[in-house]
């Protein structure tokens, strides 16, 4: 039996949900599950966790494109079946863990994975770069003001040392969203980037009638640039349409969102914003928001040299001064912002100056500050 | 489908990180489709811009959500991905996977779809790649008779939840994230499947405050794990460390030679609310002090562990910054402790839950996340529709304007006045 | 000759400006302009400044309600005739201050201070409660919500050993405004007293043509509470006037300062709240609003017992909790504002919790906070 | 005009502070008026209400401010203070004054009104409270011209400039304090007494950062001296406060035992940046870490003193809450050398005055203090205006949104697209 389109109703399955995760437990995390002591990191990339039983699980984390192929996938397979029972798991930013339950099967385990060339880095623990966490791009999204994959791949290869190494003052988190909507934590990365637009919508007046309500277009605008409008669409009709007053545009691309007769992307207009800073973790300091520190970077396929450039030099710059345990916005903010941009020689701008919503709360109402070259 | 030329793709196969155009080659030579995925990407490389057109309603039968619907902009040049729409599969939780349930989904993608895959998407789903309107039904058909698998969700609906690992293989976790997860999962197959809410929802789970699924920061509804009493000590091994027989922080920091270890630097005075000191070869901690912040724990797990009277924090609102910028999760309720009834059901969760729902439903306004329906009606008003007991802990401090809203009940004699009597007593 | 009222503008003068400070300086002042070298306290009230000439200036500081009469001031000048060369000065926190330009010279000032009785207590220095800031109150002005003179004298009596001791951790700014168009820096004081309006205007339909431009009374209210309206006054007459939803109106006053038919004042909705841990320096920390702690305190003259309690146990339990040096906004951020509440034992009401416009900053979004006596 | 009971009041002439009503009691024997402020605040304690009518505009001839206009809601019960007007004298510059000039001032305010004070109002007028309207002019007169002085500032005007006493008697101030208030006093008269901006304006000038006048948070031009070079260090006075010759903080702290001064706690630890340590015997400063907040000097005066480049941060647009909530004044010149030049004017600080003028009288709304204007158009508007060179000191930390203006001219190819040949390479 299988699916009949003459009759798609019959014999329909709705509301399972997801098998349950038991099921695809390791044995030695099914038996450990919940009574774990403590864990150590052997090497990077390679974690061992102790269970009050005296049970060891033995993880060997690895790097991973998120945009991966059936092959790859049961090239994966092929590894924990020949290795740890089967079994197999994704991580939070999208790295593969192998598990086995003991040290003597952890050496095959990293022999077989460097046997397969460099599908399967190991690394991505402790005080490294871990995966970069990235969104669809231009393999398939309709907003990306830049790619996704593509530009995670030019990043984490010229990272790659810090993938693979424990040797920065903390665990650095980055992160690529294509475009303001952020879909992921670039928010709160350590480096995020992040694809922006900044032209504004055009507006399809042949198109829109039949594609867009136009109040929830007019809605749709954060700061009321949309107006409705009549003009004339290329059959010298007048119509109902709208109009955009660029002035007061923030290119946030929610009217696009909304109505696909208001397309904004834009091959010279778009590009990626650098922001660094944030963190998710209520370790030591509160969590933070990124903040954005380099307004537009171009798009330059296929290897963005300046947005990779831009994420090395902070990085460095991050790891040559800041201190054991310190994350990128805890060290921007203990030496102050205005060290940050002189450290790390970005150029500062007035886009870094906040006017939206909350903005009064991030200015400067203190004499305290330090001289740097910004002051003439 | 032929193969198209992708001189600029294929400089992304240099480099030692894992080359997805490696992966989409490779994947070309059993489904042909991918060469168009290059061929269409290339293009974008080229032009610098997207080649995919604004959304496109498709799905199954019944759901509102799980399938993104995406066509080409340039179908006649790749008729490969004419129709490009994802699937998103509800992972299990914490996503662990047997290598057969992969290979089923593997063999279903294949039948189905491109081969391609996200594992995972941003908000936890297993998402396939990349397949045709007319595949969606049969696909759905199998995935739930032979792969007892669902969808996952899309749309103004409760998106589908996600969880660290927690106990499953950490020291930390503070409550089940997994059963929590799963079983919150499978109660609100509804609310995942059909949307009926102003926005989307989302539900993420962190076994304690390191937070190691980003609740805190992208989920309108955070449980993040923590515990009321005090910090374990196991002194012998708070020598270890000093003495040098254990390395801090599990080794994190192996790959540069930070010095020796020292417990005062790196433990007691990083310790954001300085409530730990050493009494001779003593760790002392005044827990009423501790913030639960992790950190002394995080560099010495085999000294230190959570408290045992474990349960969780719960945060509401957390969001990306469209519209109004973004939002960590505000910390709403202090304590709850996460366990089942007898009906295997998280019942105080659930109806802190459905507390939020039913006011968000009534008064959020059309793709206004809740965080943002908090943001304009206030957290105190919020408060009050959640019947919790204000606290300081609501706040990271308290306000500093003058305007506060008293009711008219509150102030004595009301609100109504008589304008006469008072111009007797203060002539103007 | 002398002022005409026939001829007012005769010979008028105008625009003259204040008269030069340097006349009155005393002569050790006006020697060491800009050539001090360091201060010294030497006892509560009595500082001692030298110069690099080697010079000593002497300043004996008083306190001295603000409002005073031309007997006092006379009195004053008495005592600046006899033994500061006919010199004195007023504080920026309206005490006084005395100089003299030799030890030998400061016993004799303090004796004759002493001498007459408790006019003129001597302290405000170091870490103590100097003289408390204050506005009008019903004295003077149309808008308080309580008095200004009353409460400060009520309060100052209780914390007299604070004003002439240096036994606080740091200086500690109280103030007073008496209505919250806060004249003064009660938004950022250590401890603030401020008059608080709980009930929404009344509207004097009667009087209101004459007296106000509705359309300014319309737009004073921050929150739109006020609308057009057209009502019958007591003649029976259909009026323009407004009307007020008093579920939007936060009791800010602000349409009865621009019309004066919107009267808000009340015996029982007016009262006091507190607010604290403001501070203005750019010392250590950088300079801090005051926070609302208690909501409402009755008016209750003459002497306000439980707004003098209040103030006083917030003082004294910063004073026994507070390191040296730490303000009292300080401490609260150190301890934590959980613990600022359970330390003082002070309730905490919803009505702390901001709703204003940048409110969204003070929410807490962390799982970091203290388990205090609040969370059952 | 007779004596009333005051039984409330009464209440207030025991206890060890200083008691108005019985100073006013005392002026009352004198002058008679005195009776009827008793009389009429006995009157508000009991009904606990203000007794003053609403506002009253009264004033000097060609003055559209100095004076604040009150009248009583009971002048019958309490005739002589039926008018009760204030008048603001302009004080001299922080406040010092010879016995000589207070005695002229009391003998005017004896003639011409109730004998009562404020020393001083908030803004740092000396005021003069309670007359009548047929007494201004004549006063005005002769405080003219025997006084040689003039009012102060009311209404939508520059409001009386004030200044803490900086080089008078105070070993930091980083610039004159008392030259550039008085100076810029004189300078701006018409400013002072015509009433033409949005709304009021402050200027408050205090000489370091510790700000005595309270600058910062009470004046929408706050000039806070500071300096660019090292903080000046005699490191045998270092000595002197760690072998405890010196009392640290000047004895600020005298009153308590707080153990022996220990520089570690009491000044390196407390230093916001961390940028002091001890070398040995000698105290290091990282001065290009210092942020200049004075502490390390505040309690060791005699050790560390200012550095020698001094000059002043110029902070814009502090004010209290109403209407949209208090605003501490926002960094906008980091550093100015506070400097006359040869024609005795501070030309350089009055270029920034009259930059925000210029601008703010334009832009700014009826009733917008300069710190909504800001508020409301964003500091970026606000510094181009200002010309002055956006800088990381300009905030706190940058924006978290990504909500950025961009200008047509700063993106190629401008804003102007066809979306016809839009339409060819990227079909709907
Ligand atoms: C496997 C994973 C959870 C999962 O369910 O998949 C995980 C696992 C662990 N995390 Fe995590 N974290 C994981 C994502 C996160 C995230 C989320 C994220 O990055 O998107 C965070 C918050 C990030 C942030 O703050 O921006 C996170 C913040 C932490 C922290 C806090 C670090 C800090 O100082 O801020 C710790 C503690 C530590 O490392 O000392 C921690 C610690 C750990 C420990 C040591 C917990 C344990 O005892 O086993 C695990 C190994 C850490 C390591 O890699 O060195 N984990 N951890 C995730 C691995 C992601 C990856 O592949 O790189
Ligand atoms: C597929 C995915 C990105 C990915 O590559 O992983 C994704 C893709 C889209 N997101 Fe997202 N979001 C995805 C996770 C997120 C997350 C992360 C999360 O859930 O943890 C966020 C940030 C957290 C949050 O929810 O705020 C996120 C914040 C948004 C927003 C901004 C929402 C806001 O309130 O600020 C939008 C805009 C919208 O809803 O109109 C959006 C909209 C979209 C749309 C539907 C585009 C649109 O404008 O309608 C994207 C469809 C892309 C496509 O063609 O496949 N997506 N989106 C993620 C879902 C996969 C999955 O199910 O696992
Ligand atoms: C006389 C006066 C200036 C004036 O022009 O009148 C003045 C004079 C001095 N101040 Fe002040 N301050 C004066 C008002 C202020 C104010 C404004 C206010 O209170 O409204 C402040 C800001 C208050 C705030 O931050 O909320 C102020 C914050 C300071 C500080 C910073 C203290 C801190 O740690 O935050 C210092 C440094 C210190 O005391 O160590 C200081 C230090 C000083 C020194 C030691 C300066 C010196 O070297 O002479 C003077 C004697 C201090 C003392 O009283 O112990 N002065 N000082 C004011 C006396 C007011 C009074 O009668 O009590
Ligand atoms: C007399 C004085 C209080 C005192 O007892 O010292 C005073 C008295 C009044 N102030 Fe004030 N303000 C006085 C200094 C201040 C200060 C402090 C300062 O200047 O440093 C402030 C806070 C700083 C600021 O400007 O923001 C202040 C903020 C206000 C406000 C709120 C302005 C705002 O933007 O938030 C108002 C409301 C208004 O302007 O309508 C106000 C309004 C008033 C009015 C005119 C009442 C009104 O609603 O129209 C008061 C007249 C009272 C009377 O009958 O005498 N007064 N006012 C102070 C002026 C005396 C002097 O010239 O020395
Ligand atoms: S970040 Fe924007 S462009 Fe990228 S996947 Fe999400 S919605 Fe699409
Ligand atoms: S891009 Fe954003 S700001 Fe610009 S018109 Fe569209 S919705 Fe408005
Ligand atoms: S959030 Fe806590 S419990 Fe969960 S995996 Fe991370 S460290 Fe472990
Ligand atoms: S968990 Fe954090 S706050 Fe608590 S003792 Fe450890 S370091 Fe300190
Ligand atoms: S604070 Fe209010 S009531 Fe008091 S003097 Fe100022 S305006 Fe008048
Ligand atoms: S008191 Fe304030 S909030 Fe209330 S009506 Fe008047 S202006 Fe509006
Ligand atoms: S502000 Fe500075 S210069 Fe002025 S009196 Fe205070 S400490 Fe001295
Ligand atoms: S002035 Fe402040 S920041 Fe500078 S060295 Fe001294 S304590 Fe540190």
């Amino acid at each position: 039996m299988g699916y009949d389109p003459e009759n798609p109703m019959a014999d329909r399955i709705t509301d399972i949900g997801p098998p349950h995760y038991e099921q695809f437990f390791p044995p030695v995390v099914k038996k450990n599950y919940g009574k774990w002591l403590y864990h150590e990191i052997l090497q990077p990339g390679v974690l061992m966790h102790k269970g009050e039983s005296g049970d060891e699980c033995y993880t060997v984390r690895v790097g991973c494109a998120r945009l991966i192929s059936i092959e790859l996938i049961r090239e994966i397979c092929d590894i924990a079946d020949a290795h740890c029972d089967g079994f197999v798991r994704w991580t939070t930013r999208n790295n593969v863990e192998f598990m086995v339950d003991a040290k003597a099967k952890v050496q095959p385990l990293l022999d077989e994975l460097k046997g397969r060339g460099n599908k399967f880095p190991v690394g991505g623990t402790g005080a490294s770069v871990s995966n970069c966490v990235h969104t669809q791009g231009w393999i398939h999204c309709h907003t990306p003001a830049t790619d996704a994959s593509g530009v995670v791949k030019a990043v984490m290869d010229e990272l790659f040392d810090y993938f693979t190494s424990h040797k920065l003052p903390a665990q650095v988190r980055v992160a690529l969203a294509c475009c303001l909507n952020m879909c992921g934590a670039v928010h709160a990365s350590d480096i995020a980037i992040l694809g922006v637009h900044r032209k504004p919508p055009m507006i399809d007046h042949d198109a829109i009638t039949g594609l867009c309500e136009l109040p929830l277009a007019i809605s749709s605008c954060p700061l009321g640039a949309v107006k409705p409008a009549t003009v004339k669409n290329s059959a010298g009709e007048d119509i109902k349409s709208v109009k955009v007053n660029a002035d007061r545009c923030m290119f946030c691309g929610n009217c696009y969102t909304m109505c696909p007769a208001m397309p904004l992307a834009d091959p010279d207009g778009d590009g990626i914003a650098i922001l660094v800073g944030g963190k998710v973790s209520n370790s030591r300091s509160m969590p933070m928001f990124s903040k954005l520190v380099i307004p537009f970077l171009p798009n330059t396929p296929p290897r963005w040299p300046e947005t990779v450039a831009a994420v090395k030099n902070i990085l460095e710059t991050y790891a040559k001064d800041a201190r054991k345990y310190e994350r990128v916005g805890e060290w921007a903010a203990r030496i102050g912002w205005e060290k940050f941009f002189e450290k790390t020689g970005i150029p500062f701008t007035i886009k870094s100056v906040d006017d939206y919503r909350l903005a009064y709360d991030t200015w400067r109402t203190t004499t305290q500050f330090k001289f740097t070259s910004h002051i003439k | 489908m032929p193969k198209h030329d992708t001189p600029l793709l294929d400089e992304l196969e240099k480099g030692p990180w894992p080359s997805f155009v490696t992966d989409l080659k490779r994947q070309a030579e059993k489904k042909p489709e991918c060469f168009d995925i290059l061929g269409q990407l290339e293009l974008s490389f080229r032009d610098k811009i997207t080649h995919w057109k604004h959304g496109g309603i498709v799905g199954v039968f019944g759901y509102g959500g799980g399938i993104v619907g995406r066509y080409s902009d340039v179908p006649e040049r790749f008729p490969g991905v004419a129709h490009f729409h994802t699937v998103r599969l509800n992972q299990p939780s914490s996503k662990f996977y047997s290598s057969a349930k992969l290979r089923d989904i593997c063999n279903l993608w294949e039948k189905y779809g491109s081969g391609m895959t996200n594992m995972h998407g941003s908000t936890g789903d297993l998402v396939l790649l990349g397949t045709t309107t007319p595949n969606l039904e049969p696909l759905f058909y199998e995935l739930t008779h032979n792969l007892n698998q669902d969808l996952g969700g899309s749309g103004s609906n409760l998106r589908t939840p996600e969880c660290c690992l927690g106990r499953a293989r950490c020291e930390w976790g503070c409550y089940d994230t997994q059963d929590l997860c799963h079983t919150l999962t499978m109660h609100y197959q509804d609310e995942i499947h059909r949307p009926a809410f102003p926005y989307k929802f989302k539900f993420k789970f962190s076994g304690c405050p390191n937070d190691c699924v980003a609740a805190i920061a992208r989920s309108d509804f955070a449980v993040i794990g923590t515990w009321r009493d005090d910090i374990r000590i196991d002194q012998a091994a708070v020598q270890g460390y000093i003495k040098g027989e254990f390395i801090p922080n599990a080794g994190a920091h192996s790959g540069k030679d930070w010095g020796k270890f020292d417990i005062k630097k790196e433990v007691l005075d990083l310790c954001p609310t300085e409530c730990m000191w050493m009494e001779g070869d003593t760790l002392k901690i005044d827990n009423s002090e501790c913030t639960r912040c992790m950190h002394c724990i995080n560099v010495m797990p085999r000294a230190l562990r959570p408290g045992a009277k474990q349960g969780a924090t719960i945060c509401v609102g957390a969001k990306a910054p469209i519209l109004d910028g973004a939002q960590f999760a505000t910390m709403t309720i202090p304590f709850i402790e996460v366990k089942k009834n007898e009906d295997g059901e998280f019942a105080e969760v659930v109806e802190v839950i459905e507390k939020i729902w039913d006011w968000w439903m009534e008064v959020g306004k059309n793709r206004e996340r809740v965080g943002e329906t908090i943001m304009r009606v206030g957290l105190p008003t919020f408060l009050k529709v959640m019947e919790v007991t204000p606290t300081p802990q609501h706040v990271k401090e308290p306000r500093s304007n003058p305007y506060v809203f008293w009711q008219e009940d509150e102030v004595e004699g009301g609100f109504e006045r008589d304008v006469k009597e008072f111009r007797k007593r203060n002539a103007q």
